[in-house]
């Protein structure tokens, strides 16, 4: 099994930490994993994205032509890289930002309203953490622990977070579980 | 409140603008505000406040905010 | 109302500054350098027989937003660069744009002697006590305490040594006729840095030596401070290390007066 | 103890691993794409009682990694392309020297200031010494951040072993990259081989002198020389390293290293998932190159594609190893853009059909 | 009027030339063994108007031609060994830039300090790029002082032509030995094609930059090495250079360069008067190498004899000329000595008889 | 007869210079400064604990001189070199001894960051106004007018700036704590000289900072004079551009007394 | 036709400046020549010496294996290039300073009193020049002619001193054609 | 001239010794002159003028020869 995560969006919308998070995530499970952020020549105030690997074999390249879920928490990244998701991949978009629907028929879309649902949950901040656990859950490449751990651990140090990013992942579980 | 002629006025170009509001604190006359909608950018751009309340001095063109805008994003005009 | 009455353009964007928008940050001293640079110029009608070099720095890219020739530089070689220009070019101005990495790190040998030398050559030095461009290492001017990624826990003289004032070692130099320190967060203080700019320009037109303004210039992204606080922070604790004024001044202008 | 694995970039993965390995030394002045070593470093060597210090440049950081080596310690620098260049002459130096060190460049593109994207184009720098005179430094290539931490570690072992300067070559994406990794245990100081040539007073013994410059009339640089290339064989024969997964029916072997191996890895399972049988070769000492094996395997494998992020550098070696036993093909990709493996997989393609779509055929 | 016949040292005549050939910007800081190079200059710069600034350092001189040459002037450095070094990273600015100079590196012995007798151990330096990134610089081989002056002239027009550093590759022993010269006429300064790119001010055009960093997300940097190896490519096929003297029926012919080949060309004497039939083949372009030319002499004579002033470094671009093609043997000298005919004469009859006493057989 | 009366040794070599002879020319400065540096590593008692770092110059050979551990460094680079070390043996005594041409061309950069980090280092700067080594060409510490093979006619200030004072430049520093300048060329010079050498040695053990005694010295074979005439030229020339004295001075040893 | 020789000496003998006009003599003869002086490695006050090769046809090497003719102006100088001599060469001996004679039999020896025959030229500085004299003679690789003119081309500038050098090069062309 | 009983001496190490004439300069009582047969070096060296003349000071062991000599070729002797 390998699976190529990428996550794209603003500077300011935490899409690093969501890769992050999804890694730690990913070693408390015991897989292999690399993660690969964007650098350099995109400059300041840029789009943000990071390439996520997980396998449970050898991973070779931490760059993906082709990954297998797209997560994009805002319109550009949609644009920048439907076209390269593999046939029969996913898209997640950030409903609350992306109105639009992907062209391509041949992938499976799941929409999130990051920034209702966190707010439900507690704080608009949260956006990023309902999305990664939606991801989580529709993806099933990590249960809620293991993502809740992977939380835990990306975010060492600023434990008081924790408890809210935890209910925002929960309420991403939950949106995928219930639909809503 | 009441429109009046002012001695000066600005013009801010919204998109060229940053947003760091320094021009905001040093208008001797606050007659600038922050656009709370964000720009193309993603900035919350400084916004000229076209209207004077009671009271307030207006702009007099004295181009202060003008000289401090690191993005040269304001134009100062004086009424002649 | 407003329309009624006609006003007239007093402020507008210099012709030596092209219309386009910069990859600075909000509040980023550099670019008010860049239009004071450019007024100085479009004041003294130099555009276009200006040559300038931009550092290895965040302002790498000055080349998009000046409005005349420029050249890139290795990091720190500005002064040399320019030396072998306008000794080409000897009837042409030419100026350089430097950092402090720039100017006072790697490239001190070049600043040095550039200075000694006396070559007729204006240098703008903005100093922000950081590395902006690379993420804010230490730099040789940061000041003691402050905070930077390559000095944890803030610069300790111990360790690192003190904040280097290199514009006073060059004062040293007889070639060095110009040397001011200016600071870029308040009206008084941008009015008074155009003064020494055009100031240290006309001495290259007089052919009297090597002049540099010192800029003091915020660096909020880097020093992890709102515009406004970086701007405070110019004032407040930057000058103390970097006392404000003309450092150096053989020109005699003001005995001609 | 449980081993842990850590999830860090592989810049501080080279930070820990050198601290680890006993390093108590770094000079350096920072550049894009490496900056997180000598930040991570100024802090870590505070922990451990070590010296960090920022140079004013990064020849006085060579020449300050030069004294602390002299003095005994061991010692490195860390840079990238441009910055590499300045360190020549003082690489120069510390292999006249004799003296032990290491050397980290985590590449970006070039020429000039050109960008900090992955690029490979510093290998005949690198193996080939970008500095003056006839001298070799063994020059590390990992591929990942397990083998970023593992080469560290023996880069210093090398450097000490031989007295010669040694170089890690990665690059401006293996910094970024985050692999779980697990550090070898930290190295007991008082274990290392004592150095018997290290200056640190003369208190107790005659005094030492340490020089590259050799002016006497015997030809006392000439038999230096000869000296110095007697060492160079010894780690040409000794120290070549490289990882090979060569199939029996094999139809061609991809020769690449670093980050393109790993690109080349995945295009090479694209094909394989096509049917093809293909084997990977990748060097992981650039210098001295793991020639021996790459030899025998031409024998037996008739196409040999070499891909790098470069013009052609390491594919001098490749012929000047396979000459005619196999036919060569190569494709590179200069600094400035990420290259996926799709592309990778088009140039194998090509290669294997011979139709010269994608990269080139070499002639000998 | 009659060609007038000059009697000076190489270091002199390399300053001359320059001069005839339009140079009138000279940056440089001393080493031996070719202070008298700048020297010379310093005082002829004077007559003609010219600009002679001693740097500050090797850094900063190869910056300042930089400057005058992006400035539309002819400008020039020169050097030896561990001051070539320190210019690695402006050559690669200057190739990344397109800018054309004309670097001379008088070699000394390495590697550090090492002495200053005649040594060629900078040959890699020179033609795989001793900077970072992918770029190349034609590097010219005089064998003596007439080629010393026509070399230097040809050296500032491949730069103006191509839009790229030039570097000539000579040693301490050419600059000191004195041979009549016949120097070509001065070049009218206003006779060179104007140059459209240079820095000079903006009045009437727009304004123009010269920048070696390309950022841009559309693979800029990439699309600019592509075009720098395209206009490589065309210096590889129109600029090769060499000098050949083979009989038909050579039993072998001798690869050498500069001062190697004048002392090989003494040995090659030696031994036709011992009746065997030999040719020299000397490159007089080092990059690009003269492949062409050398693979078909291989084709016919069945041993190639290399011979360098260094441990081997030009061997390698024979081994990927001449492949399996002819027999090939190598002697190389480290810096240090002073050769002498007799030993290189030794050499070649061993290479003949091929029992291996001096030098030794190379295998692809 | 004098063989009668018993004679004691009062002048003899020290023991921190081994008893060979040197390479330098005939008047030679390096031999005096050689020995002083020697002299007062002997009365302190430091020759077992010291390391140096000769300059390439005509002092490339030191260490076939000094009776203690030397390192070769790159030419320019000894402060660089000498930090690595100092920061290895914190508790060993560091000393570079340096030409104008390596400490204050090609040096600079390395000199004045390894000054302003107060590198408890001590430097001793040979300032002889020329290239020695490499055959008489200009050094930034050549006066005007004075002759050197790149400097035909003689230094021009408008071709080649000013001679530069480095000494005061590294003065500006905190970190430099002691900074004096003497010459070589009289008895009350050599003796003077030697007491601010062991000055600037004793503020290394006090763990103060970095000092630098620059000693004016002979040339003859590249100022083309007799020893004599050279000896006299450094006192009635070279002090005019190089005052003698001390230059900075925070050591408060004065005051202690 | 091609002839090398070496001459050597003490710094302070004048050795470059004999091998310098018999370059400029051979300049004039028309002569193809290469001028190599020793540099560098060997520093301040050693000795000095310079090769200088002479042909009609194109030289190759410029440095001499075996040179045809040595000029030792000191012992040390014979003792260092004795073995190398040309089996049939010429040794040019300073008979002032050099009492020993070579220990080689296979080689033609000439012994010139130069200091003694400068002073009866006029100056004992001239020893140099009584030397070339003497060498061209013997040799017969220069004419009086051209080796006059070689030391005006080698001297230009120093024009006061051609009448006593011109007399010193007589006195050497004497001692070799009438023995005394 | 009589020979005398000195309140110093000195020895030159006349191989060692190159010449410079320094030491002859600084003696404030003339004791040192020129030697004018070369040494192996080819050298000048200083010679110690063992035998004063009548009215000459002789030498008093002051050092200063000493102190100037760059090739620390003179040791300098005291009576006691
Ligand atoms: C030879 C070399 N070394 C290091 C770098 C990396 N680098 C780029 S800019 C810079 C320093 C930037 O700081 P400063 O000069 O103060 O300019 P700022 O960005 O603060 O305006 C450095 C170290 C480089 N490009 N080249
Ligand atoms: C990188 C490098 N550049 C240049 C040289 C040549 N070089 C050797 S010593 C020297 C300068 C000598 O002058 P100075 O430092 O004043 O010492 P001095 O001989 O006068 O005592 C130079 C330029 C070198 N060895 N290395
Ligand atoms: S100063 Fe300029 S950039 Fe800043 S807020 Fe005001 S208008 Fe915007
Ligand atoms: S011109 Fe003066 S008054 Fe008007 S807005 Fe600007 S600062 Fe305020
Ligand atoms: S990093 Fe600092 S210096 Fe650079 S652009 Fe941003 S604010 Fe300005
Ligand atoms: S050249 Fe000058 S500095 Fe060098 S040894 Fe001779 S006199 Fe001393
Ligand atoms: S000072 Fe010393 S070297 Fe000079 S002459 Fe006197 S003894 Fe000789
Ligand atoms: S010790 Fe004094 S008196 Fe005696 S020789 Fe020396 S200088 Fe003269
Ligand atoms: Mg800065
Ligand atoms: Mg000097």
């Amino acid at each position: 099994m390998i699976t190529r995560t990428i996550f794209s969006g603003f500077g300011g919308q935490g899409v690093l930490l969501m890769g992050y998070v999804l890694c730690h995530g990913a070693m408390h499970k015991g897989l292999n994993l690399t993660y690969f952020p964007s650098y350099g020549a995109e400059m300041r105030g840029g789009t943000a994205n990071c390439t996520v690997t997980l396998a449970d074999k050898k991973i070779a390249s931490p760059v993906a032509s082709h990954p297998d879920i797209l997560v994009a928490m805002n319109y550009p990244s949609l644009e920048k890289f439907e076209a390269s998701i593999v046939e029969g991949g996913l898209a997640v978009l950030n409903a609350s930002l992306v109105e639009t629907d992907p062209e391509r028929t041949d992938i499976e879309v799941l929409r999130v309203p990051t920034v209702e649902l966190a707010r439900e949950a507690g704080s608009e901040r949260g956006a990023n953490m309902v999305m990664i656990g939606a991801v989580c859950a529709k993806s099933g490449m990590l249960s809620l622990e293991d993502t809740i751990e992977g939380m835990k651990a990306a975010m060492k140090g600023k434990e008081k977070f924790f408890p809210a990013n935890q209910k925002a992942i929960e309420r991403g579980f939950r949106f995928v579980d219930e639909g809503k | 409140m009441a429109k009046q002629t002012k001695k000066g006025k600005i013009t801010i170009d919204r998109e060229r603008c940053k947003g760091c509001h320094i021009c905001i604190e040093v208008c001797p006359n606050g007659n600038i505000e922050v656009d709370e909608s964000l720009n193309a950018k993603g900035y919350a751009p400084a916004l000229f406040k076209e209207n004077t309340n009671e009271g307030e001095k207006g702009c007099v063109g004295c181009a202060q905010c003008a000289l401090v805008c690191p993005e040269v994003a304001i134009e100062v005009y004086r009424a002649n | 109302m407003s329309a009624e009455v006609a006003y007239k353009k007093v402020f507008e964007r210099p012709e030596s500054l092209k219309d386009v928008p910069t990859h600075y940050c909000p509040g980023c001293g550099h670019s008010i350098a860049h239009r004071l640079v450019a007024e100085a110029l479009d004041d003294m009608g130099l555009r276009e027989k200006t040559i300038g070099v931009p550092p290895v720095g965040c302002a790498v890219l000055a080349y998009n937003y000046f409005n005349f020739d420029m050249v890139e530089a290795p990091h720190g070689r500005a002064l040399a660069v320019a030396t072998g220009i306008k000794r080409v070019h000897p009837d042409k101005f030419v100026l350089t744009y430097q950092g402090d990495g720039d100017l006072a790190a790697i490239g001190t040998a070049e600043t040095i002697h550039a200075g000694n030398r006396g070559e007729r050559i204006s240098c703008i030095f903005i100093n922000n006590a950081i590395y902006g461009m690379t993420g804010g290492q230490m730099a040789p001017t940061t000041l003691l305490d402050q905070n930077a990624t390559t000095a944890p826990g803030g610069r300790d003289q111990r360790l690192h040594g003190n904040p280097i004032d290199i514009t006073r070692m060059l004062a040293v130099s007889d070639g060095v006729v110009f040397a001011e320190r200016c600071s870029l967060v308040s009206i008084k203080d941008i009015r008074k840095a155009k003064k020494a700019i055009k100031k240290a320009f006309q001495t290259q037109l007089d052919d009297l030596g090597f002049s540099i303004v010192e800029l003091l210039s915020p660096c909020p992204t880097n020093w992890k401070m709102s515009p406004k606080a970086a701007w405070a922070w110019v004032k407040d604790q930057m000058t103390n290390t970097y006392p404000l004024g003309v450092i150096k001044d053989t020109t005699g202008y003001e005995d001609k007066k | 103890m449980p081993i842990e694995k850590m999830l860090m970039n592989g810049s501080h993965v080279v930070g820990e691993a050198a601290v680890r390995a006993g390093c108590r030394y770094y000079f350096g002045y920072p550049i894009t794409p490496q900056n997180e070593l000598p930040e991570y470093l100024s802090a870590r060597m505070l922990d451990v009682g070590g010296t960090f210090i920022q140079g004013e440049s990064e020849v006085a950081s060579i020449n300050m990694v030069l004294g602390a080596a002299v003095a005994g310690g061991r010692a490195m620098t860390s840079s990238s392309s441009p910055g590499i260049s300045l360190k020549q002459e003082g690489i120069s130096y510390m292999a006249g020297m004799e003296v032990p060190a290491v050397i980290i460049n985590m590449m970006r593109g070039g020429p000039g200031l050109g960008n900090i994207a992955p690029s490979a184009a510093d290998y005949f720098q690198a193996t080939r010494g970008g500095g003056h005179g006839d001298y070799r430094t063994p020059v590390l290539a990992p591929a990942g951040s397990q083998e970023l931490a593992e080469l560290t570690f023996l880069a210093f072992d090398l450097a000490d072993k031989y007295r010669n300067p040694v170089m890690l070559l990665g690059d401006g994406l293996m910094g970024q990259v985050m692999e779980p990794v697990v550090f070898p245990d930290f190295i007991d100081l008082d274990d290392l081989p004592k150095k018997d040539w290290i200056l640190d007073g003369c208190e107790g013994r005659e005094p030492r002198a340490l020089f590259s410059m050799l002016l006497g009339q015997k030809g006392e640089l000439y038999y230096h020389n000869l000296h110095l290339h007697e060492k160079y064989d010894r780690i040409t024969a000794e120290e070549i390293r490289w990882d090979a997964e060569t199939p029996d029916d094999a139809e061609m072997i991809v020769v690449a290293y670093g980050t393109a191996s790993r690109i080349a890895e995945s295009a090479i399972e694209e094909l394989k998932a096509e049917g093809f049988s293909i084997g990977l070769f990748r060097p992981i000492t650039l210098w001295p190159f793991p020639k021996p094996p790459l030899r025998d395997l031409a024998k037996r494998v008739p196409k040999v594609a070499v891909f790098e992020l470069s013009m052609g550098q390491m594919v001098e070696d490749v012929m000047l190893t396979v000459g005619e036993r196999a036919e060569i093909f190569f494709h590179g990709l200069p600094g400035g853009i990420i290259p996926t493996p799709a592309e990778v997989a088009e140039f194998l393609r090509s290669a294997l059909k011979g139709d010269g779509k994608v990269g080139r055929r070499i002639e000998v």
